[in-house]
């Protein structure tokens, strides 16, 4: 299988601080995969680094071939990736259709802002907001602007979504529709790696899961697998998962 | 159907004014030339600072360009290639200021442009003092005042109409955007850097016509007239006064500021600061979102449509 | 020991808060569970004086009125709140947001033992005093904030979704560290959508639906009850 | 006509902004002063022996070239005032003479010290220039430094500053020429910008040039600036001449004895006792003496108008006629202008015991001479 | 002139340059209030110090017990009576931005408008403690020395209370998130207003020591305000550190390019080193990074 997003050998440092430290993993088209790991372990800035946010320290990033190191983000937006933020950043002036708007009317090959509407509606209604357009994106709760993010992300017709704990926060009966939802997602092609705490979630999506430490790759392979490793473990879920 | 309405509306209002002249003396000229000139000013300086919320200061570092460059070239060249060399001159300043700031947010920016205008003021007194050896040009026009203010009418129109087109089209909402989260904005497939390279750059040519266009009124050119800092302030305070958001925000802010002005300096001469700045105080408190957010708010409370000068109304109450 | 009756707020138009009416007894621990958007943050907020609820509330927090208090006053009557996104200051280093956490006057005298208190709960916030929280991983902000909370040794401790965003291994060790709070004394007044761990540790829940309290019970009722069991229970396959 | 029972000046002065410093030591307290002379005396009179109120319009320019035109065309186009009194400033004077011309006004320009004022006058023939030009003051004090190498009280190196304005750099653009022509070596000749604080750098640097004769062209924030640090400095040059602001009357009465020998632009002939009687009216009703230079002149340059209105009428022509050709007898004595300009000035004055005396050009009747060297500060 | 004596001179005018910034810095890095009037009340200031010196002969040292407290009282009162309000209505940090910026431009013609009727538009100045001190050889004002004084005084005092003290560390929170500092006890309103006043009493300070050795007018705080904020942007806002070094290194700068350099282009150079300090590090010298 030819890596459809391959990270080789990324570095970042913050002044003395190297938060991602040597990390190289690949996801295949289609796939979708867990990025796990301790609080403070660097996931985060590695999907900074991968959309763009944060130019690399050291190391490269390629989708589909594609070198995405050094383009700007929105650059890499056009490559087809999109993302949703762990602390959510709405456009808070601008309406919720708006906020999806943004993402629709500035990808490659956009459609008039007539059809980007229709579309918006329809994004909107897939994550659970349907009516909810007029408002005003800061009004939302939280969680409803989680839902909006996803939807602004989806509105770039990605291949590769990034997704910073898109599921927290949930309670079990919106974690299920929210899991169903990329669930949905990944069965359309489009490639997701997530970053998540929860670990039901991670064990219904994802096959395979990355677990960082301290910045480095502490394991990588079969979720189960990874999930029953004893430094993941140890590191990472804490006695009360290992038994499950 | 309303839009044209509207459009037809505005049109008319250009035409009507563009005809005052002849139905006005000097001093009625030249109060339209110093408010056509503060319109314009303050919607150029809208289009790029309204939505992005780059709040610039280097209104008259462009102005001052503008005004220097009619100075120098006006016995040189015919008039409208003055302006076009001062529009070109104000483009690649504009391209070099806004090169230069793109990693610049917030009060950064406010002053970096600020320190900015002032640069440019000494390195042109310098270079007037080191290398031609005057300080102050002499500028003798043979056309009056009333071409000016058409120029500066046309102008106005121009960059009112083309307000409306941005706002109008998605650049409008990109700039909302860059406004709201730049770094969202990126994540959406938006060339920020470019985006608000070319408004301001648009906004920034605009500023030195102005400029060019109104040099001709004071015979005298020298930095310090044509590099006055108040113009900056003056240009912000009426646009954010009005509502720098929106359209028709900057008009509504600099019209009656405008007149405040001169109303006040003329019966007032003496107090005209204290009355000037308790009544900017007064405005302030009593309009909180701009003259233009309070004056669709009295239109949509009485629909009977009477309409009121926003300041006497208001203040008085 | 906190009581309080008929509070409302308001959003504009918009009521997200209809006259909730709960109470919390010394030394106990309440859990507030509901969907999305159905209050809980505001409820919160609310008692916390970070919004304006409506005229007419009552609350009554160890014999004494809350309404009309600013937000400092409230803590210094000895409620601490974890806010929604967790409120630290982001341009300042851990060490001085615990500083801070005892800025109250009540909390003066049990500084060192708080402290002290506070890094056994979370040695990651002793390893990096000098680090400013808003360079840190969404979890260890979430640390800094509860960590803040503490300092000022409350008597009332509220938390609006405290494990948000941590590491199993750290929600594990949190609830472990809130039971230990709750053991010195501490009242909890708690928001969370983990539902099985939060009802591990309350004593006492309520549950909300747009706006208002639909529910209330012991812990283990709750557990028991079919519509919460449906609602938030129900665990993925 | 007849009706009329008031006459209307107006003028348009800047009353804030950073010309008001000017504004209000040499322009702002003379029209006052004026004004309630012309009160007290029962108006302005006529021809006919009547005598007319004056009804005063006045206007704020902000200092702001584009206020100062608006507000000329407002007083010609709306108020539609008899005459209208001139603003503050080289400037301002320059972009309000063309409005000026086309009302048919008279212009008497003082506070503007320009060379080119012959060709002002050809241009707008209606215009009057009261100050002079920078090559009249350079050339004076050319002429006095030149004496002075020759009678060997002092080197003939000359350490020159400027400001980078207007007034600054036309001064030291005829200084230049003028120091050359009469054998002076510019041994130092630096510029520096409106605003600046701090001169040590400067002073040392003139210092260390070796010159005897200290210049500066400078505007007064600068001026008193530069005194303070050029005692602390001990920086004492032969000669220390200095620019606007060492003729203010604060300027002599801060530094007290040590003022004595200071030259700059202006000076009074103290034998004058009409001009001294003018300076105590002035104190009277301003609160504050005039200063040296400017301020007597713009009062004479009143005087003029006046005398001008009540020889030939309120008619704007035959008033500009009269002031072209006529011979006045104001407080700076009898006066007449030639080519529309004043030419009686004083160019160089000094401070001699309390008084900045004209000391330049020395042939003019009442001049003092000049006492040389400077005694060092301390 | 010596290296060392072009250093001292600089360091010396910095010393003002810092002391006026200083306080500007805590007005808008913690009150969050741009006090577009801030040169005003140093004019007000330098005003009252030369009354005092004229009037009633008291020096301006003595003065300054007078004077600082005053400017204290006056920038506690503006923000509580006018500013405070305006605080309590703001949604967010850009409206409070917008309002603090139109209402103290209004301030600052009521500030300017009352001392033009009171003192007229006149240059002032009065002479005070102009001799000379020897400073390693280099011969200083004493006027301008004592600036320098009081700023290094002032500002290391003031950053030691800020970082040192958890009173400080208050403020500073205020600074950084008003909304959060209420959930920690703090009292928003109060510590903002103090801050305020705080930098009222510092721009008081600055007032009469530059009145020692400077001419001033009435229209003239524009000036100020607009070298503090420079100086307060280079620095890093709300830094006091900061807003103390880059006084002092624009300072130094101005003093070196017009010895070594050219006088005419000390300006010029001020901003360029403004503007290259802000490319360099966008946040100032001091600000800290934050996504
Ligand atoms: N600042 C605000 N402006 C307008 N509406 C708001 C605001 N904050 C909350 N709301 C609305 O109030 C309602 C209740 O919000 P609240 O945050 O209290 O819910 P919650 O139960 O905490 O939800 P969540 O689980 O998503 O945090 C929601 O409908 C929300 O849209
Ligand atoms: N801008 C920054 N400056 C300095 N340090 C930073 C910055 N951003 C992140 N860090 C540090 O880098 C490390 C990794 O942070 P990151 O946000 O990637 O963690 P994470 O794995 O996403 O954690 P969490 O699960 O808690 O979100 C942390 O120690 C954090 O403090
Ligand atoms: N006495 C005076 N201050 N005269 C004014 C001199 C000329 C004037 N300052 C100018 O703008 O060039
Ligand atoms: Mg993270
Ligand atoms: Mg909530």
């Amino acid at each position: 299988m030819t890596a459809f997003l391959d990270i080789a050998d990324l570095s970042k440092r913050f002044g003395g601080l190297t938060a991602v430290n040597h990390v190289s993993f690949s996801l295949g088209r289609g796939e979708v995969a867990a990025l796990l790991g301790p609080n403070g372990s660097g996931k985060t800035t590695v999907l900074n680094m991968i959309s763009g946010l944060l130019p690399v320290s050291g190391g490269t990033i390629t989708l589909a071939g594609r070198r995405l190191t050094g383009l700007p983000a929105h650059r890499i937006a056009h490559a087809g990736v999109a993302r949703t933020f762990q602390l959510v950043r709405v456009m808070p002036s601008l309406s919720v259709t708006e906020n999806i708007l943004a993402a629709i009317l500035f990808r490659t090959g956009a459609p008039s802002e007539r059809e980007g509407r229709e579309e918006a509606q329809a994004l909107l209604a897939e994550v659970g907001l349907d009516g909810r357009g007029a408002e005003a994106a800061a009004s939302l709760t939280y969680i409803d602007q989680k839902r909006m993010e996803l939807a602004r992300a989806l509105a770039a017709r990605p291949q590769l979504l990034l997704l910073d704990e898109w599921l927290a926060g949930l309670n079990p009966s919106e974690l299920r529709i929210g899991i169903d939802l990329i669930a949905r997602l990944n069965a359309r092609g489009i490639t997701i790696l997530l970053v998540e705490h929860v670990m039901d979630a991670v064990r219904a999506l994802c096959p395979r899961s990355v677990v960082m430490n301290a910045g480095k790759t502490l394991a990588d392979g079969a979720t189960a697998d990874v999930l029953r490793d004893p430094e993941v473990v140890r590191a990472y879920l804490g006695a009360a998962h290992a038994v499950s | 159907m309303r839009t044209t309405f509207g459009i037809a509306a505005v049109a008319a209002v250009f035409l009507a004014l563009a005809l005052a002249p002849f139905h006005l003396g000097t001093y009625g000229v030249g109060l339209l030339i110093g408010l056509t000139g503060y319109v314009t000013l303050a919607s150029a300086w809208a289009l790029f600072s309204g939505p992005t919320r780059f709040v610039s200061l280097a209104t008259v570092a462009f102005f001052g360009i503008g005004a220097y460059t009619t100075a120098v070239l006006y016995e040189v060249l015919p008039p409208v290639l003055v302006l076009a060399v001062a529009g070109l001159i104000g483009f690649i300043v504009a391209l070099v200021v806004g090169l230069s700031t793109l990693r610049l947010a917030g009060v950064y920016f406010v002053i970096f442009t600020f320190g900015l205008a002032e640069l440019v003021r000494q390195l042109v007194t310098w270079y007037e003092v080191n290398v031609t050896g005057t300080l102050g040009r002499y500028l003798f026009v043979d056309f009056g005042p009333e071409v000016v203010y058409w120029q500066l009418l046309a102008l106005c129109a121009v960059t009112i109409g083309l307000s409306f087109l941005i706002q109008r089209s998605r650049l409008g909402l990109a700039l909302k955007m860059i406004g709201d989260d730049e770094v969202v904005a990126e994540h959406c497939g938006l060339p920020t850097a470019r985006v608000k390279l070319a408004l301001f750059a648009v906004s920034s040519v605009i500023i030195t016509l102005v400029g060019a266009i109104q040099a001709p009124r004071w015979t005298y050119i020298e930095p310090t007239i044509v590099f006055n800092p108040t113009i900056s302030f003056l240009t912000l305070i009426m646009a954010l006064l009005g509502g720098a958001g929106r359209l028709w925000g900057p008009v509504v802010g600099a019209v009656p500021l405008f007149l405040l002005f001169e109303w006040l300096s003329a019966n007032f001469p003496n107090h005209y600061s204290i009355i000037l700045g308790l009544l900017f105080m007064a405005i302030v408190f009593v309009l909180p979102r701009g003259v233009l957010e309070f004056l669709e708010g009295l239109v949509r409370r009485q629909r009977s449509g009477r309409r009121e000068t926003p300041f006497k109304g208001e203040v008085a109450s | 020991m906190l009581s309080l009756e008929g509070l409302s707020v308001r959003y504009g138009k918009h009521l997200a808060l209809d006259s909730a009416t709960i109470r919390v007894d010394k030394g106990e621990t309440v859990v507030i569970l509901g969907a999305n958007g159905a209050g809980k943050s505001s409820l919160l907020k609310a008692i916390a004086a970070m919004v304006r609820p409506d005229a007419g509330a009552r609350i009554d927090f160890l014999g004494r009125s809350l309404i009309q208090l600013r937000p400092h006053q409230v803590l210094e009557a000895g409620i601490a709140l974890v806010p929604e996104g967790r409120g630290i200051f982001a341009e300042l280093t851990v060490e001085e947001n615990l500083l801070l956490g005892a800025y109250a006057a009540r909390a003066r005298a049990g500084e060192a033992r708080q402290r002290a208190f506070v890094f056994d709960l979370f040695p990651r916030l002793a390893e990096r005093r000098g680090q400013l929280v808003g360079t840190m991983s969404g979890g260890e902000q979430q640390m800094v904030a509860i960590g803040r909370a503490l300092m000022s040794s409350p008597d009332l401790l509220m938390l609006d979704e405290p494990s948000l965003g941590l590491a199993p291994v750290v929600v594990g060790e949190l609830f472990e560290a809130l039971g230990r709070v709750r053991d010195a004394g501490i009242a909890l007044l708690l928001v969370e959508q983990n539902v099985t761990i939060s009802l591990g540790i309350a004593e006492r829940g309520y549950l909300m639906e747009v706006g208002r309290i639909v529910g209330e019970g012991s812990a283990t009722a709750l557990k028991e009850d079919p519509a919460v069991q449906r609602a938030f229970l129900g665990l993925t396959s | 006509q007849d009706q009329r029972t008031s006459v209307k000046i107006g003028y348009a002065v800047s009353m804030t902004g950073p010309n008001a410093g000017g504004a209000g030591m040499t322009t702002i307290p003379n029209y006052k002063l004026w004004l309630s002379d012309v009160a007290a005396n029962g108006g302005l009179e006529l021809p006919d022996g009547s005598k007319l109120p004056v009804e005063v319009i006045e206007y704020d320019d902000r200092s702001s070239a584009e206020e100062v035109v608006r507000a000329v065309e407002r007083l010609a186009g709306q108020d539609k005032v008899d005459f209208i009194l001139p603003p503050w400033g080289t400037g301002f004077n320059l972009a309000a003479a063309p409005l000026f011309d086309r009302y048919g006004y008279p212009q008497l320009a003082v506070s503007s010290v320009t060379d080119k004022a012959p060709e002002f006058v050809k241009r707008w023939s209606k215009s009057f220039w009261f100050l002079g030009g920078g090559r009249d003051y350079a050339g004076a004090l050319a002429k006095l430094v030149a004496d002075q190498v020759e009678q060997g009280a002092v080197n003939s190196k000359v350490a020159m500053i400027s400001v980078a304005d207007g007034f600054g750099i036309d001064l030291v653009t005829a200084a230049r020429p003028a120091f050359k022509d009469a054998g002076l070596e510019v041994a130092y000749d630096r510029t520096y910008p409106v605003g600046t604080q701090d001169f040590t750098a400067l002073l040392n640097e003139a210092a260390a040039s070796g010159a005897d004769t200290f210049v500066a062209f400078s505007y007064p924030p600068d001026t008193f600036a530069m005194t303070q640090q050029a005692q602390i400095a001990s920086f004492n040059p032969k000669i220390l001449y200095l620019g606007v602001g060492a003729g203010f009357p604060t300027f002599g009465r801060n530094l007290g004895d040590k003022a004595e020998g200071v030259m700059t632009l202006g000076g009074i002939d103290i034998t004058n006792e009409r001009n001294m009687a003018y300076r105590e009216r002035h104190k009277e009703l301003n609160g504050e003496y005039p200063d040296l230079w400017g301020s007597v002149i713009t009062y004479a340059s009143l005087q003029m108008l006046q005398e001008a209105i009540k020889r030939v009428g309120l008619d704007r022509d035959a008033v500009a006629r009269e002031l072209s050709t006529g011979t006045f007898d104001t407080v700076l004595g009898e006066t007449r202008l030639e080519d529309n300009q004043l030419r009686q000035l004083w160019l160089v004055g000094q401070w001699q015991n309390g008084h900045l005396v004209g000391v330049e050009p020395a042939d003019r009747p009442g001049a003092s001479k000049p006492v040389l060297p400077k005694k060092p500060w301390n | 002139m010596t290296l060392t004596t072009a250093l001292i001179a600089g360091l010396v005018l910095g010393g003002t340059y810092a002391l006026v910034a200083m306080g500007l810095t805590l007005q808008y890095g913690i009150a969050r209030i741009m006090n577009l009037a801030y040169g005003d009340m140093i004019i007000t200031a330098a005003f009252a110090a030369f009354v005092l010196q004229g009037a009633l002969a008291v020096n301006p040292i003595l003065g300054l017990a007078l004077v600082v407290p005053g400017g204290f009282v006056f920038a506690y009162s503006v923000y509580r009576l006018i500013l405070a309000p305006l605080v309590r209505r703001a949604p967010d940090r850009g409206a409070l931005e917008v309002d603090s910026i139109l209402t103290t431009f209004g301030l600052l013609f009521v500030v300017q408008g009352v001392l033009l009727v009171i003192f007229g538009s006149n240059y002032t100045s009065y002479s005070f403690l102009n001799v000379p001190v020897d400073v390693l050889g280099a011969p200083i004002a004493a006027n301008r020395l004592i600036a320098l004084v009081l700023a290094l005084v002032i500002g290391l005092s003031l950053y030691l209370l800020l970082t040192r003290t958890r009173w400080g560390t208050a403020l500073r929170a205020v600074a950084v998130s008003p909304q959060s500092a209420g959930l920690v006890g703090i009292d928003v309103n109060r510590a903002a207003a103090f801050a305020f006043a705080l930098g009222g009493g510092l721009a008081a300070a600055g007032g009469v020591v530059i009145s020692m050795y400077q001419t001033f007018t009435a229209t003239g705080g524009v000036v100020f305000t607009m070298k503090a904020l420079i100086v307060v942007i280079m620095g890093g806002v709300g830094n006091l550190l900061g807003a103390l070094i880059a006084g002092l290194l624009l300072g130094v700068v101005e003093t070196l390019v017009s010895t070594y350099a050219d006088p005419g282009l000390t300006l010029a150079a001020t901003y360029t080193i403004f503007l290259v300090v802000l490319l360099w590090r966008p946040q100032g010298l001091f600000g800290r990074a934050m996504r």
